[in-house]
């Protein structure tokens, strides 16, 4: 069926359109404008906002870690007001209204990426991946060792994408959940882990060459240590150097946006960041940014979780240690009145605005880490509207906005960067060329905006949601359930690999290793899987 | 008109959950609208004769241990049950009043299915016993029982005050945080993880707990009167809660060295 | 005593197509007022299925074992928790206390005679164990009273088990909800974390039997809650107490079960009448012929099925150990599902 | 300036003028009056005059068993800042210092209302985690463990922005005994006043105060109109044989209560007539640009 999407203002960054024309689709792709063929049907959108498709790059919407969350807060979800972890299909429905067809969940530990995959399987409408965490493994850590290392550890990441069907690799505070089972309380980019003798630093460089020997696009995507400390800028800022020009891309940065001046030892150092970005081109980040209300933290970084358990809201957690990174799930409640949530909160949004170039830094608010992905709408208003801006930071205690230097930022997101952070570039950032743009050959994943007085509103209800050419949401109303597909990359390895991981893990853990490799069929066939290949 | 009175025709033919039926929800509306309302399967017309009031007060006439979550989650208003209630009555409650001229089930005054928190605030009396596990994680309010309790009274307690004037159970205050157990039952020791505490010697604290009972239950009011003894506890969790116990030989006071 | 052989379907005991028993069950099932879907040992597409069915019927789901799962999940909700898997203990316990009498198969995983794998010194590890019991709950309060360095008073065996609790450096606290009451578990976790201050402890409690963890899961991701969930106008509703599947077949409250036992762990457990399709492996015998049993593949036998794998303590792809080409429970649930008449 | 004469007393055509203040009520009881009157003393010491004490405060009344919370035997008394702050402060200062040291004491909200001053809620601390608290009646109580047991002490008293202090009466006597006994009058009738103090020892000020000083750093400097030996040196407010001066100074938690404490203290000096007391009767005021609340004797008397 051929489509045609009129009249709208059409904002494609990736080809340098913005301007008012059509966009035409057909059986599930963008096609140019045919000559003598009227369209089998046509949608008004004059006045309106053409984009392609969102596309989240950080968003914990699957995996056991988040299923404890909502096991652990049946009663918060009762009154349906806490979007900290919603069902599967409602993760699905909710993004589509917002005109977002692919979102990355960033933190699997290959050990329990089936229910990871069955999770994605359940979410509707939307294009889904995930991210393999590595880098706490006792087995990288006995390959690190090996006299073959670099190529091992190659392998192994790789068959670790396959086992598990990831796009790309993560890695948190590499080394700390090792070191935490070892009583270790803290742990920085250089203390070692206990027994093994490796840093932090050794473990990201081991993985970053890794990662660009497998040729996978995506480039090491890194949650760092000593997230949520006062002074964390520091660690942040070495983190950058240590990656010596490499590509690195370093999720939710503003939390690790903290200095320790004023007279609560606790400031952002949101613009030392923003700088050292817009230095070093090598780095992609996500913010990660902070909103108000109630949440849960869901992480894999199970020494942070573990160290920030008693500060949980409602007084309940559950720390679960596992092979590698384990994961800790830990409700909380960010307030407006707290000094250190206010901090936060202009931190991340002087990280948005400081940081200059649109392709190099992600809209997150790490869902839902620091904030439900339901608060999208309102963080894209705070973005375009410095006025708005002004009357929240007026709301919030002056001693803390007297932190950062949000008050004195003049900048507002235009549309073309708006379309370029959440589009075009995360697009590229996966290694993705059919999506996140409107040219001919692109999945025809588009959203239409219909402009309004309060822009969240615009943002939370997409008044055209169309999905490989389907129609999938209208004004905030889902259509009938269809399922995208799951991207993962496929490099190759050497099987000698699988050797090696079988004899470690039977004896190690009492497992066959082959037994946490995802079973495709039982998740959706192959069908389900659309591979994104890797540079050559 | 006054309070809205619901009548029990039969026995329930199941256990009903009654949470829904708050006095100040049903203020106002029409003996119809009430009867329309739905309590699970059955309708609380096919239950209950219903004629309606203006005020937020709601009168049950007629009880059974069939009737679950009496009051469970109130937040404001007066319920008054002539007759025995089931599980979890006062459940979550957060305000107002809840009496019983009967008895109650388990978990009274404790944390409402899926929930993690007892009751915090309200005052709720029973004339008559309660099953186990009356107070569960209660964090606020006033629970008086007049007669005998079950098991693990006022176990895992936040904060709040919880009295049973008769006998209580095995394990009464286990995993208490905070708060406080009146027992009107005479005992002569302590139960585990609870030491020998003293009194404070002018019983200030007592005087306003005696008049602050007494005016819900006198026969409350009176036990307070009888207290000798004070136990500390539960020292497994944060052993800041205390067992105030009526009469009855205490033993030794726990001697601690230095 | 029926046997449910293998046929396809049997209706009262006769044995009869698959396209009857479906139609048979998605009528009986559609006439009822409060139906359940009971059992639940089934795989993790099983599960979404169930979820699927029980949203159209407007029915309650339970679990066989979902009372030691909940009591576990209570433990976690009302003051956090600190757990580790089988897996993990075996590479790092260095210390472990077993609480009850665990089922073995999972305990042999752990490889107790041998040191913990990962451990750099090779020391042997300690095992202790503590009986089960009525007085379990006030033992292990003033064990923990001990653990916290309080006087109390205390049997010595306790003492002695405090002193012991302090010298590890990886401790592991082995039970099994099925055993333990619910208070039992809860200061269980508060040991661990109380002596989570000083060392490492974590929590093993180990998974209860027909996939009832994985189940959790698969019901956590569909609607958000564990078992003892009722659909109203298709919104989930948790309610532990009320959405007891025993409770309400015991007291008249559900009018119709369907009861679904992928894994062969047996019948309903209760004596009461009640109009019963029952999805269950052949060779599962009945006190009475169910209305309606149909026969059903074993995920992980005859079938791939996702399980919860009780060493790795994580839903896994299980591969069938003899391929049969019986229906899964997700096959027939739908099945039932699509027959079920137009609303 | 015409004049007034009642029983002999001749009454000024003037008029008291007082101002807008913050205050609180507490009542303190123990185990017998004999202590919690000490705890109250103590507490409402060094209270005279906001200008050098921060707050004016005083016993308002003794309250009978029945009249406590606890019941047992207590003391009411009112406490008067010129804002909030130092009235938490204050509030703070001395129940920790005088009513928490104090032998069997307990403290209580003397005053009803939606705006709270931290009590109980500020001094919990003292109990270095072992304090406890308790909701009854929905009151908040803080129980903290002290040497001879338990210092019971309400989380929060209520404040009152109603209040009014700087009510007045100068009381003029031909000898110094006539003019104490007219001022002790004036005091025992503003005792009796419920909701009304007057601060000052034994509630008279003999240091009435003017505003200003020829010293730049002072605020306030004596009364030299109303000094009599100054009389013929400065423009003076008094006769030929005015042998002193004393004033009563009245503070009350609202201007109603200032108007009746200053009513009664007046019919008292009126009632000694002129040969025991005060054969005149004046009051201080700013000439009615400092304070809101002018309260003329003509309308009181």
């Amino acid at each position: 069926m051929l489509t045609r999407i009129t009249g709208g203002r059409v904002i494609d960054p990736a080809h340098g359109r913005d301007g008012v024309g059509d966009v035409w689709f057909e059986d599930g792709r963008i096609v140019p404008p045919p000559t003598g063929r009227a369209a089998d049907a046509s949608y008004d959108a004059q006045g309106a906002i053409v984009l392609a498709g969102g596309i989240d790059i950080h968003s914990h919407i699957a995996g056991s870690n988040l299923n404890t969350a909502r096991l652990l807060l049946p009663d918060l979800r009762r009154d349906g007001s806490f979007d900290g972890a919603p069902a599967s299909f409602e993760i699905g429905r909710l993004y589509a209204q917002m005109g977002f067809s692919l979102v990355v969940e960033p933190a699997i530990s290959p050990t329990v990426a089936m229910q990871a995959q069955l999770e994605l399987a359940a979410i509707p409408f939307i294009d889904r991946a995930i991210l393999a965490v590595v880098g706490n493994e006792d087995f990288l850590f006995h390959l690190m060792r090996a006299d073959d290392g670099a190529n091992a550890i190659a392998d192994y990441v790789a068959r670790a994408l396959a086992g598990s069907r990831a796009l790309g690799v993560k890695c948190i505070n590499p080394g700390a959940a090792a070191a935490l089972k070892a009583n270790a309380r803290a742990f920085g980019l250089d203390d070692v882990v206990p027994r093994w003798g490796f840093s932090s630093r050794a473990i990201i460089h081991a993985l970053q060459q890794a990662v660009a020997t497998t040729g996978v696009v995506h480039p090491l995507h890194l949650h760092c240590s000593n997230l949520g400390l006062p002074g964390n800028v520091e660690t942040a800022l070495a983190t950058i150097e240590a990656a010596e020009g490499r590509p690195l891309h370093l999720a939710h940065l503003q939390f690790y946006a903290y200095g320790t001046e004023g007279p609560r030892k606790f400031s952002s150092a949101a613009p030392r960041l923003a700088e050292a970005v817009n230095r070093e081109k090598n780095i992609t980040v996500d913010v990660g940014q902070v909103m108000f209300g109630q949440t849960v933290t869901v992480s894999c970084d199970v020494l942070r979780q573990f160290n920030g358990r008693h500060s949980a809201h409602p007084r309940t957690w559950s720390i679960a240690e596992d092979i590698g990174n384990g994961g800790g799930v830990v409700p909380f409640r960010y307030r407006r009145t707290s000094f250190a949530n206010a901090v936060q909160f202009a931190a991340g949004l002087e990280l948005f605005l400081l940081i200059d170039d649109p392709t190099r830094v992600f809209f997150t608010t790490d869902h839902p880490n620091g904030a439900p992905f339901t608060t999208y709408p309102d963080l894209f208003a705070l973005l375009m509207d410095r006025e708005l801006r002004a009357q929240w930071l007026a709301t919030l205690p002056q001693e803390a906005v007297a932190m950062t230097t949000l008050p004195a930022i003049a900048r507002e997101y235009t549309w073309p960067e708006i379309a370029m952070m959440t589009r075009t570039a995360p697009a590229r950032l996966l290694g993705l060329v059919d999506r996140g743009h409107l040219a001919p050959g692109a999945r025809a994943d588009i959203a239409v905006y219909r402009p309004q007085a309060d822009r969240a509103a615009m943002f939370r209800h997409a008044a055209l949601v169309f999905k490989d050419g389907v129609l999938v949401a209208r004004d905030g109303e889902v259509t009938t359930p269809r399922f995208g597909r799951v991207l993962h990359s496929s490099p190759g390895f050497d099987r000698a690999i699988d050797t090696r991981l079988a004899g470690f893990f039977e004896d190690t853990y009492g497992v066959p290793h082959r037994a946490f490799d995802v079973a495709a069929e039982l998740v959706g066939g192959t069908e389900h899987f659309e591979v994104v290949p890797c540079r050559s | 008109m006054g309070a809205v009175v619901l009548r029990l025709k039969a026995p329930p033919p199941w256990p009903l959950d009654l949470a829904a039926l708050q006095p100040a929800a049903l203020a106002g509306k029409s003996a119809d609208e009430i009867a329309r309302m739905t309590l699970g399967r059955v309708a609380v017309g096919d239950v209950f004769a219903v004629s309606a009031g203006d005020a937020a007060e709601l009168v049950l006439q007629g009880g059974s241990p069939l009737l679950d979550c009496v009051g469970a989650g109130m937040q404001s208003g007066t319920l008054l049950v002539e007759g025995a209630v089931g599980a979890l009555a006062a459940a979550g409650l957060r305000g107002g009043r809840l009496e019983v001229r009967g008895d109650a089930g388990d978990h009274l005054g404790g944390a409402a299915p899926d929930s993690r928190m007892g009751m915090s605030g309200g005052v709720v009396l029973v004339r008559g016993n309660a099953g186990a596990r009356a107070g569960d994680r209660m964090r606020r309010g006033l629970l008086i029982v007049e007669g005998d309790a079950g098991p693990e009274a006022a176990g895992g307690m936040i904060a709040g005050t919880v009295a049973v004037c008769g006998a209580v159970g095995a394990a009464p205050g286990v995993l208490m945080r905070r708060g406080t157990l009146l027992l009107g039952t005479p005992a002569v020791a302590p139960p585990p993880g609870f030491i020998v505490g003293r009194l404070a010697g002018d019983g200030t604290f007592l005087r306003l707990l005696a008049r602050a009972l007494h005016a819900v239950s006198p026969r409350a009011g009176e036990c307070v009167a009888a207290v000798q003894h004070r136990w500390l506890g539960d020292l497994a969790a944060l052993g800041k809660g205390e067992i105030l116990v009526t009469g009855g030989q205490a033993i030794p006071q726990h001697q601690r060295s230095g | 005593m029926f046997e449910l052989v293998d046929a396809e379907a049997a209706l009262d005991g006769r044995p009869a197509p698959l396209p009857q028993g479906i139609a048979a069950a998605a009528a009986l099932l559609a006439g009822a007022a409060a139906p359940v879907i009971a059992g639940l040992r089934t795989d993790a597409a099983g599960a979404v299925a169930a979820v699927a069915l029980a949203r159209r019927l407007g029915a309650v789901l339970d679990h066989a074992e979902s009372e030691a799962v909940l009591r576990d999940l209570d433990a976690m909700r009302i003051g956090g928790w600190i757990v580790t898997t089988p897996a993990q203990a075996r590479a790092f316990a260095d210390l472990v206390l077993i609480v009850g009498d665990p089922a073995p198969d999972v305990l042999a995983a752990l490889a107790l005679e041998r040191p913990p794998m990962l451990d750099a010194e090779q020391r042997p590890r300690r095992v202790l164990r503590l009986a089960a019991g009525e007085t379990l709950a006030v033992r292990l309060g003033l064990l923990r009273a001990l653990a916290k360095r309080r006087e109390v008073a205390a049997p010595h065996d306790l003492v002695t088990l405090a002193e012991a609790l302090a010298g590890a450096r990886y401790g592991v606290v082995v039970w099994s909800a099925a055993q333990l009451s619910s208070l039992a578990i809860e200061m269980l976790c508060g040991l661990i974390e109380d002596l989570s201050a000083a060392t490492r402890y974590a929590g093993l409690p180990l998974p209860a039997p027909g996939n009832a963890a994985g189940v959790a899961q698969a019901l956590g991701w569909e609607t958000g809650f564990p078992f003892r969930i009722a659909f109203r106008d298709g919104m989930p509703r948790h309610d532990p107490v009320h959405y007891e599947a025993t409770r309400m077949v015991a007291s008249g409250e559900a009018d119709a079960v369907l009861w679904l036992d992928a894994l062969g762990g047996g019948p309903p457990p209760w004596r009461k009448q009640v109009r019963l399709v029952a999805l269950a492996p052949p060779g599962t015998r009945f006190a009475d012929p169910p209305e309606v049993a149909l026969a059903v593949g074993r995920p992980g036998i005859d079938h791939a099925g996702a399980l919860f794998h009780p060493v790795a303590a994580a839903v896994l792809a299980a591969l069938p150990t003899a391929p049969l080409p019986r229906p899964t429970a997700a096959d027939l649930l739908g099945r039932i599902q699509a027959a079920l008449p137009a609303c | 300036m015409p004049e007034l004469t009642r029983n002999g007393v001749r009454i000024d055509d003037t008029f008291a003028e007082a101002f807008d203040m913050r205050a609180t009520a507490l009542v303190i009881t123990a185990h017998d009056a004999r202590w919690a009157r000490q705890a109250a003393l103590t507490m409402t010491g060094f209270a005279t005059s906001v200008i050098g004490c921060g707050v004016e405060a005083a016993i308002d009344a003794e309250l009978d068993p029945d009249a406590t919370p606890d019941g047992r035997p207590g003391a009411r008394v009112l406490i008067f800042a010129a804002s909030t702050s130092e009235l938490q402060r204050q509030l703070q200062a001395r129940v920790g210092q005088c009513v928490l040291t104090s032998p069997g004491s307990a403290c209580y909200a003397g005053l009803d209302g939606a705006e709270r001053l931290r009590l109980g809620d500020a001094l919990r601390y003292f109990g270095d985690g072992w304090q406890i608290s308790k909701r009854l009646d929905g009151r908040r109580y803080w129980r903290v463990p002290v040497l001879d047991g338990e210092f019971v002490c309400e989380g929060t008293t209520a404040l009152t922005k109603l209040a009014v202090g700087g009510g007045n009466l100068l009381l003029l006597g031909r000898s110094s005994a006539a003019t104490l006994r007219a001022a002790e009058a004036v005091v025992a009738a503003v005792a009796a006043t419920p909701g009304a103090i007057a601060p000052f020892p034994g509630g008279i000020a003999r240091s009435g105060s003017k505003v200003g000083s020829k010293y730049p750093a002072a605020i306030a400097s004596t009364n030299d109109a109303f000094c009599p030996t100054l009389l013929g040196l400065v423009r003076s407010s008094l006769d030929a044989d005015t042998a002193a001066v004393l004033e009563v100074v009245i503070d009350g938690l609202t201007p109603q209560a200032v108007g009746e404490a200053m009513r009664a203290g007046l019919a008292a000096a009126v009632a000694l007539g002129p040969e025991v007391g005060a054969y005149r009767v004046s009051a201080g005021n700013y000439g009615g640009k400092l304070g809101r609340h002018h309260f003329h004797l003509k309308d009181i008397v």
